[in-house]
């Protein structure tokens, strides 16, 4: 077992301003799941045996440990809990073999998840996502800031969980405590 | 403006790279004779209409497909969106 | 200072008085007045001077049309210039000055220009001021421009926030009036998510300044009562203060929200003001009509204003503008603010100049008469009246209302290049040709009467939202038809003005007309009439008009009002919202970032990248310095640098294969597993447009790596190939460019370094030069590995995920520290890239081909690749092309800088005779001199030629010796090490 | 009529009546010698040299709307020749000698205003480049200054230069460039062609072209056929339109490019500038408004008018070098049609069609070469050989792989 010890993008506690809640969740590891040419069925057998189904079209499946959501025709994002599924990725290509090409992602983003009633005010000033009409399980590839972001409605109607790109952690907190500010 | 993604619906333009003639699908065979001639009216020359014009634009904040576009260059008004990959099969650009 | 022009009614609260100044005099209002308002009530009239005569102006409108009343608001660096006295919504403490003046506001030096005005005329600027000619930009042009111009910034940074969001829904409605309101009504009731903006800061639009009933109420607590209806509904979102200022493609409007312009300053935190994005399925335009002036001399004095301005200032605000009160009308609605005015108590006269225009009772009508001239210095005193006897007769007045009729508001109309038409019955421009999605109701449409905008707000939600079943039940109100008789200006008018703000007068319209410039654009450019800061939304028609009337044509025939965004001027700050100083651009930070901040490493902006550029050390006084141990100490010993910038990609499938031959012009069909290769992509016109290395992981799975500048775009082009050149190719993308972290360990010592870190073998026969593997760390952190060198030492680049890059560099640093491991910045692998003739950004500039960087033979023949064929024309073969080489001064001691050109030694220097130019140049430790890296002509056959290196630019011309560009180990024994 | 100062005073002393159109309103004659396509800056400047410079008198130029009407009308006004390349530089400098002596050569004050244009550098490698470009503008004859830091805070003190997300690291300015007042060019040179005889037909759109084995004979126009022994077409915007008409396909696409002008205000900017981490170039015109803009919204468009999105990014590019902008006012927004060529560079050339000429694909640096270009098109149309500073801008240059790409882009239009 190796002794380096990995490091969370940001590390910063949880930011509570007015109503919003902001908290960084590096327990999270992903992986992305591409079909491979006419391999799209044995996929989806494989990810409905894992989250129980499969995502549809801008949507998620909030299984639990693992997760998944839609990324782009024949492409998913699956995330599990990074204690117990760091070697997630790996663990997929064992049930996928040459059915799909998968590529570990948890180093590639920052995870946010953002609560409180004026969740959908700070939304409407961040990024284009109808927010007021999203359901929870609902997935969108939207930009804040100029940053290429995943804004997925959980559970909770006050809750969603952003995924932006790690290296502007920085960034993108800064957004979204400027613009929890703003809305406070 | 907004695109009618075939998938995920209306998306603002603003997500999207622009790129232009959906003609750059058809990319001439480099073996024919006229290689050199035909290539150079591929990158090159354009029909460029004031009106109906079929384009690419790259969904970069989005699922990262290519789409072609049917839009009014006078007016912007958009008549069909389709995947840049069906259409390159329909052209026959199959392996 | 008393509020002596204040009479009763109207909807300000009085209980809430609030002092401001203006020009330094204290005075006091009450909530709900405007700045505009609350200074008619203290009787003061005279607010700003105009663009060019510098003449006497005070309001003209009560709404955001005005041209006149514009003052600064606010001051030190929250000053506001141009800002509408008659929209801007009062508040305690607001404190605000005249512009555009030389002098004090009543003696402005500048008024000269009043007097020199017969000079001044349209255009006059074209035939002078022309000699000498040095004379324009030294002598003519700074009198001009101090001159011109209306207000001033503070040359201080704006101090406020700005936010831009986006909204959604069903239904837009513009404007708030009568229409507006009905509009809205019906849709919410039918469930419609609906959104309702106006710029006012009370919704109501006319109805707050009429007196007339709808059903049993006046029309303000009409409007009122629904506006408070609407708001408790979860379906609809009321904005008031909120300017509906662009129609864009598709349903996107563009809306101005003044969140907190009218509080003294902003809470900490909050924007000044938000910049929507209302993305909407329907619109409703209910922005009603503008009522227009005529044009009569001297009508531009304080005191005069049209009519339905005094109405609005009497019934809204309860202000008197004069005690006494003359109506210039056309039309019969000019005949109710006379009604409304002699009901307040105000002493009225109404000139008419229609002979059978309607009587009254209680005030004075001069029927068949005209104002034909007016008197006053700083304020109206006295009109002067034309009778229908053709007598004149004197008429004293504070105030003058004109009324001309009144144009529907189509701005919103336009912004799509929609053309409106004329009306004959209005004589007016009404909607025609709307962008997709808007319907116009009310006032906008043509629908005059109360009546008629209730109904047609409700008629158009209704079919907007394609409702079923029944309208609304419509409330009682009045529904008088328009009577107007087309009348422009006065006969004989010259100093007359159209465009009040730019000072256009008729004479001016007149002189346009005599010089040939006849079209609707050519008057408005050559006269300016509505370039100004209300676009001419009182002016352009008469403008028209009066043009039409000169060219024997109708004023459809002369041309149509033509507006752009936006709606009313909108602060160059709410477009840029929060990307401001560092905010402009989001920062991406490397996974050594907080280490190397530990080191004091100096950063650098690569794109959005901050890069170490370089890690200063205790004593080092120079960047040089530095730069130069990091280089030697890497060349001797071991140095470390992060390479994570570089664009990733994982390329995989049973075709990844095929698929990167294609991608690249050489070949990588038989690279075996475990090997890293040199690729350079061509664009398909030939051009080289990146490079880097492509790792053969296992024969489905490739690591691509490009140059950090280049990620997007390159990842965007391998997309286009995949997807809609080779749609069948059994590949898949994706970038993994910040999922890894990855360093490059360089140096003879490198491998003694790694060899403490990795799992693996990783001596040179179980690891040679470009080799590549999947492996583990430190015990079994999965990991990567490339034998790959930039430097041209024997160097690894090692990669792991990104939440164990802080700790890998800690670790390489600490396994390091016996050899002085160093690490190394930007700066260092650039000096170490030009010692060993490696290209980047500057080199792969988008001009250079394969052969001007000496690798036209990696061009393969033999297979397709993006590029191979339209890099073979002649224009890009040429036999004295450009070739890369490198460059060395003949005196050691001389610097050989980037950017200076290369000409033959005893040559001259100019164009003619350039023979290249240095892309790259620094100083090299190891060499003890400056080497450059250049782009020659026919470079290959000149190395040992001395040549001239001259930049005029920087005062540089040197010797210089061309050389090979590879500086360092040509044979490349140390990275095979 | 000669105007000047004198001229002005007198008039005015008699309620000046006596100013004259400033160009004829004739009908078409049946044939001219040349017929220029296009009443926008270039036809018209083309009209004036063809008459002046090279004798040619039998000339027309038809117009389809109003002169001046197109992006001659609708531009940013800006003048400079600070290229970099030897197919265009010594081109736009042609050009901007011939500003220098352009109210002297029309009669017509069009305001040329040499303040100076800076171009901001943000980093080493932008450093480079501006060096590289800087010296081929000096060894062209033109001139050039390299500005540090320091130098460009004296002389804008209100850039920011505190907080920058890319901080300006200096700065390439041209001393001689400026702006010019941009509709008066049209005008000017128009009323100096139709002095020379120059008939100047608006409101006459070209519907084809009459083209006989080979020999392009005249032109079809809403005012009937007018006849031509040369038919010279300058209509950048619309040249794909209008050559198709001839069934030519060019290396040309129409984009279109937002132009902006703030509200009046009292002077704030001297010269030009232009952000080098943006898309942000401003200027200040004589009547006091920041005229400004940025970047193409890119894609192709013929509709005169864009989208917030580019608007916004113009805007973020303002606010983050020029704080104090935030409170100046945004007055109004319009677009212009650009040809935007396949390498960024112009084309004037003869096309495969006798008699038929063709100038076009200025991408967005039409204005600032208005001269330079109508001269070079007199020259080749008058001479039947193409002007020696523009004879690089070839049909053919595509076909044989000689581009001229200053911004290094390629074959894709909308990144020039």
């Amino acid at each position: 077992m190796h002794d380096l010890i990995p490091t969370p993008a940001l590390g910063v506690a949880t930011q509570t301003i007015g109503t919003i809640t902001i908290a960084e969740n590096a327990g999270v590891a992903l992986a992305s799941v591409a079909a491979r040419n006419g391999q799209t069925d044995i996929c989806a057998d494989v990810l409905k045996s894992i989250l129980g189904a499969v995502p549809d079209v801008g949507k998620a499946v909030l299984h639990d440990p693992e997760a998944g959501f839609w990324m782009a025709a024949g492409q998913w994002m699956i995330g599990a809990p990074m204690d117990t599924h760091e070697d997630l990725a790996d663990l997929l290509k064992a049930k996928l073999g040459d059915a799909a090409s998968v590529t570990e992602q948890s180093g590639g983003w920052v995870v946010f998840d953002v609560t409180g009633a004026a969740m959908p005010d700070l939304c409407e000033i961040l990024c284009n996502v109808p927010i007021r009409k999203m359901a929870a399980g609902d997935v969108q590839r939207t930009v804040i800031h100029q940053l290429g972001c995943f804004v997925i409605r959980r559970a909770a109607d006050d809750h969603i969980r952003i995924l932006g790109p790690r290296a502007s952690a920085g960034s993108l907190l800064h957004a979204l405590i400027t613009a929890a500010t703003a809305v406070a | 403006m907004i695109i009618d993604h075939p998938l995920l619906g209306p998306r603002d333009s603003a997500e999207f790279t622009y790129m232009g003639d959906a003609r750059l699908i058809e990319r001439p065979s480099p073996d024919s004779p006229d290689a050199a001639a035909a290539f150079y009216d591929y990158a090159y020359l354009r029909d460029n209409p004031a009106g109906w014009h079929r384009e690419l634009w790259f969904h970069e904040a989005g699922d990262r497909s290519w789409l072609v576009v049917t839009r009014n260059t006078v007016t912007h008004e958009i008549s069909k969106v389709e995947f840049a990959s069906d259409v390159a099969r329909a052209k026959g650009r199959s392996k | 200072m008393t509020q002596k022009n204040r009479i009763t009614g109207g909807q300000i609260d009085r209980n809430t008085t609030c002092k401001f100044t203006f020009d330094g005099r204290t005075y006091a209002g009450h909530a709900g007045d405007t700045l505009a308002s609350a200074l008619l009530a203290n009787g003061v009239r005279l607010m700003g001077r105009s663009f060019k005569y510098h003449r006497p102006r005070g309001p003209m409108t009560a709404g955001s049309d005005e041209p006149n009343a514009l003052v600064h608001l606010r001051s030190g660096a929250r000053t506001e210039p141009n800002t509408r006295a008659t929209t801007t919504e009062l508040f305690d403490g607001l404190t605000a000055t005249s512009q555009n003046r030389l002098g004090s506001l009543s003696f402005d030096l500048l008024a000269v220009n009043d007097r020199l005005s017969t000079f001044l005329t349209a255009g006059f600027y074209y035939k002078t001021f022309m000699w000498p000619a040095a004379f324009w930009e030294k002598v003519y042009e700074p009198i001009i421009r101090r001159a011109a111009g209306l207000g001033a910034l503070s040359f201080e940074d704006d101090p406020d926030v700005y936010d831009k969001g986006f909204l959604h829904c069903d239904l837009l409605i513009i404007g708030a009036g009568p229409a507006g309101l009905m509009a809205a009504l019906t849709a919410a009731r039918s469930g419609a998510e609906v959104i309702l903006a106006d710029e006012d800061f009370r919704m109501g639009g006319r109805l707050n300044s009429e007196t007339y009933a709808i059903d049993d109420a006046a029309g303000a607590d009409w409007a009122a009562a629904l506006v408070s209806e609407l708001a408790n509904m979860p379906n609809v979102r009321l904005l008031p203060r909120t300017t509906v200022i662009g129609a864009f493609d598709h349903g996107i409007y563009g809306a101005l929200e003044r969140v907190s312009d009218h509080v003294a300053t902003p809470d900490a935190g909050k924007p000044r003001q938000i910049l929507w994005r209302i993305y909407t399925q329907k619109t409703i335009l209910a922005a009603g009509a503008i009522e227009r002036p005529i044009a009569f001399n001297n009508n531009d004095r304080p005191g005069i204003m049209t009519a339905s301005a005094l109405r609005s200032y009497a019934n809204r605000f309860g202000v008197a503008v004069g005690q006494r009160t003359a109506i210039f009308t056309n039309n019969d609605d000019g005949h109710r603010t006379a009604a409304d005015l002699h009901a307040k108590g105000v002493k009225v006269i109404v000139i008419d100049p229609r002979a059978d225009a309607p009587r009254a009772r209680d005030y004075e009508v001069l029927a068949g008469a005209q104002v034909v001239d007016t008197m006053g210095r700083l304020g109206l005193t006295f009109a002067k009246v034309c009778l229908a006897d053709g007598t004149e007769r004197i008429i004293e007045c504070g105030a003058l209302g004109t009324s001309g009729g009144w144009n529907p508001n189509v701005h919103l109309t336009c912004h799509q290049r929609g053309r409106p038409s004329w009306n004959e019955t209005l004589a007016a421009f009404v909607p025609d040709g709307l962008p997709a999605g808007m319907t116009v109701a009310g006032a906008a449409k043509g629908d005059m009467s109360t009546a008629g905008a209730l109904a047609g707000g409700a008629q158009a939600a209704h079919s907007a939202l394609d409702l079923k079943g029944r309208m609304l039940a419509m409330p009682k109100a009045e529904d008088a038809p328009v009577n107007i008789t087309p009348f422009w200006y006065v006969e004989g008018a010259s100093r007359a003005w159209v465009d009040q703000q730019n000072d256009v007068t008729v004479k001016d319209v007149k002189l346009s007309h005599q010089e040939g410039f006849r079209s609707v654009e050519h008057l408005k450019r050559y006269t300016t009439l509505g370039m100004g800061t209300d676009q001419g939304k009182t002016a352009n028609i008469g403008g028209l008009a009066i043009m039409a009337e000169l060219a024997g044509k109708t004023i459809p025939e002369v041309g149509t009002t033509m507006f752009r965004p936006p709606y009313t001027p909108v602060a160059i700050g709410a477009f840029g919202g929060r990307h401001r100083g560092q905010d402009f651009h989001p920062k991406r930070l490397t996974p050594s970032h907080k280490w190397a901040e530990e080191q004091g490493a100096v950063f650098v902006e690569v794109g959005n990248w901050m890069r170490a550029q370089w890690f200063p050390r205790e004593g080092e006084t120079t960047w040089r310095e530095s730069v130069d141990r990091e280089v030697l100490a890497t060349r001797n010993s071991v140095g470390v640098c992060d390479v994570t910038t570089l664009g990733k990609a994982d390329v995989q499938g049973a075709d990844a294969a095929a698929f990167l031959n294609l991608i690249y012009c050489n070949g990588f069909a038989k690279l075996p597993v475990g090997k890293a290769r040199y690729g350079l992509m061509l664009r398909e016109d030939g051009i080289a447009m990146d490079d880097g290395t492509a790792a053969r992981m296992a024969h489905d799975h490739f690591v691509v790596t490009t140059t950090t500048a280049n990620a997007l775009s390159v990842y965007r082009h391998m997309e286009f190939v995949r997807q809609c050149l080779v749609p069948d190719l059994d590949v898949q993308l994706i970038s993994t460019t910040e999922s890894w972290a990855q360093y490059a360990v360089a140096g003879p010592n490198a491998r003694r370094v790694l060899e403490k870190i990795v799992d693996q073998d990783i001596s040179n026969a179980a690891f040679p030069f470009m080799a590549c593997a999947n492996i583990t760390v430190c015990g079994g952190l999965r990991a990567r590995l490339f034998r790959i060198s930039f430097s041209g030492e024997l160097a690894f680049e090692i990669a792991v995920p990104t939440a164990y890059g802080d700790a890998l560099i800690r670790r390489i640093m600490a396994a390091g520290a016996e050899f002085d491991i160093t690490p190394y910045g930007t700066e260092a692998l650039g000096v170490m890239r030009i010692e060993k003739g490696h290209a980047t950004g500057n080199e792969l500039n988008g001009t250079t081909t394969a052969a001007n960087l000496g690798m036209g033979r990696m061009v393969s023949d033999k297979k397709d690749s993006i590029g191979s064929v339209l890099s073979r024309r002649e224009g890009l073969n040429r036999a004295d092309d450009l070739r890369a080489v490198g460059v060395k001064p003949v005196d050691p001691t001389q610097p050989v800088p980037a950017g200076a050109h290369l000409m033959i030694s005893d040559g001259p220097v100019n164009a003619a005779h350039d023979q290249g130019y240095v892309t790259s140049a620094c100083y090299s430790p190891n060499l003890g001199h400056h080497i450059a890296l250049a782009f020659l002509k026919n470079g290959d056959d000149r190395i040992g030629e001395t040549m001239r290196l001259v930049s005029p630019l920087t005062d540089v011309d040197v010797q210089v010796e061309i050389c090979s560009a590879h500086f360092i180990d040509p044979k490349g024994e140390r990275l095979r090490a | 009529m000669r105007y000047s100062g004198l001229r002005v005073i007198k008039e005015a002393l008699s309620g000046h009546k006596g100013w004259t159109p400033a160009w004829r309103e004739p009908d078409p004659a049946a044939h001219y010698d040349i017929v220029i396509i296009g009443g926008g800056g270039h036809g018209l400047a083309t009209a004036h040299y063809l008459a002046q410079e090279f004798g040619q008198a039998r000339v027309a130029v038809i117009e389809k709307g109003w002169i001046g009407g197109g992006n001659v009308g609708r531009n940013t006004t800006i003048i400079r020749s600070n290229y970099l390349l030897d197919g265009n530089e010594p081109f736009y400098e042609m050009s901007l000698k011939l500003w220098e002596g352009l109210e002297q050569d029309l009669n017509y004050n069009a305001m040329v205003s040499q303040r100076g244009i800076l171009n901001l550098i943000h980093s080493d490698g932008q450093r480079d480049a501006f060096i590289r470009r800087g010296n081929a503008m000096i060894l062209n004859g033109a001139d050039a200054d390299l500005l540090s830091t320091a130098d460009i805070k004296k002389r804008y003190p209100f850039l920011n230069t505190h907080d920058a997300r890319f901080p300006i690291k200096g700065g390439l300015a041209q001393h001689r460039g400026g702006t010019v007042r941009h509709d008066a060019v049209a005008w000017g040179y128009a009323r100096s062609a139709d002095k020379h005889g120059v008939d100047i037909i608006q409101n006459c759109e070209v519907t084809g072209f009459r083209i006989e084995d080979g020999v392009c004979k005249g032109v079809e126009t809403s005012r009937g056929f007018i006849g031509a022994g040369k038919v010279a077409c300058a209509v950048a915007g619309n040249s794909s339109r209008l050559m198709s008409l001839a069934n030519m396909r060019l290396p040309i696409e129409s984009h279109v490019l937002q132009a902006f002008v703030s509200e009046g205000l009292k002077p704030v900017l001297p010269g030009v500038i232009t952000f080098g981490a943006g898309h942000f170039y401003c200027s200040q015109s004589d009547k006091g408004g920041l005229v400004f803009g940025g970047d193409l919204d890119g894609y192709n468009s013929y509709a005169q008018r864009g989208n917030l999105p580019t608007v916004e990014d113009v805007c973020e590019g303002a606010v983050a070098i020029f704080p104090m902008l935030g409170r100046a006012r945004l007055l109004r927004m319009w677009g212009g049609i650009m040809d935007m060529s396949m390498d960024g560079s112009p084309i004037i050339d003869k096309t495969h069609i006798d008699g038929l000429y063709f100038n076009g694909g200025w991408c967005y640096g039409g204005f600032k070469a208005t001269p330079a270009s109508g001269f070079a098109f007199a020259h080749l149309l008058a001479k039947d050989a193409p002007h020696p500073t523009a004879a690089a801008y070839r049909f053919d240059r595509f076909e044989k792989g000689l581009m001229i790409d200053e911004k290094g882009m390629g074959n894709q239009p909308n990144l020039h």
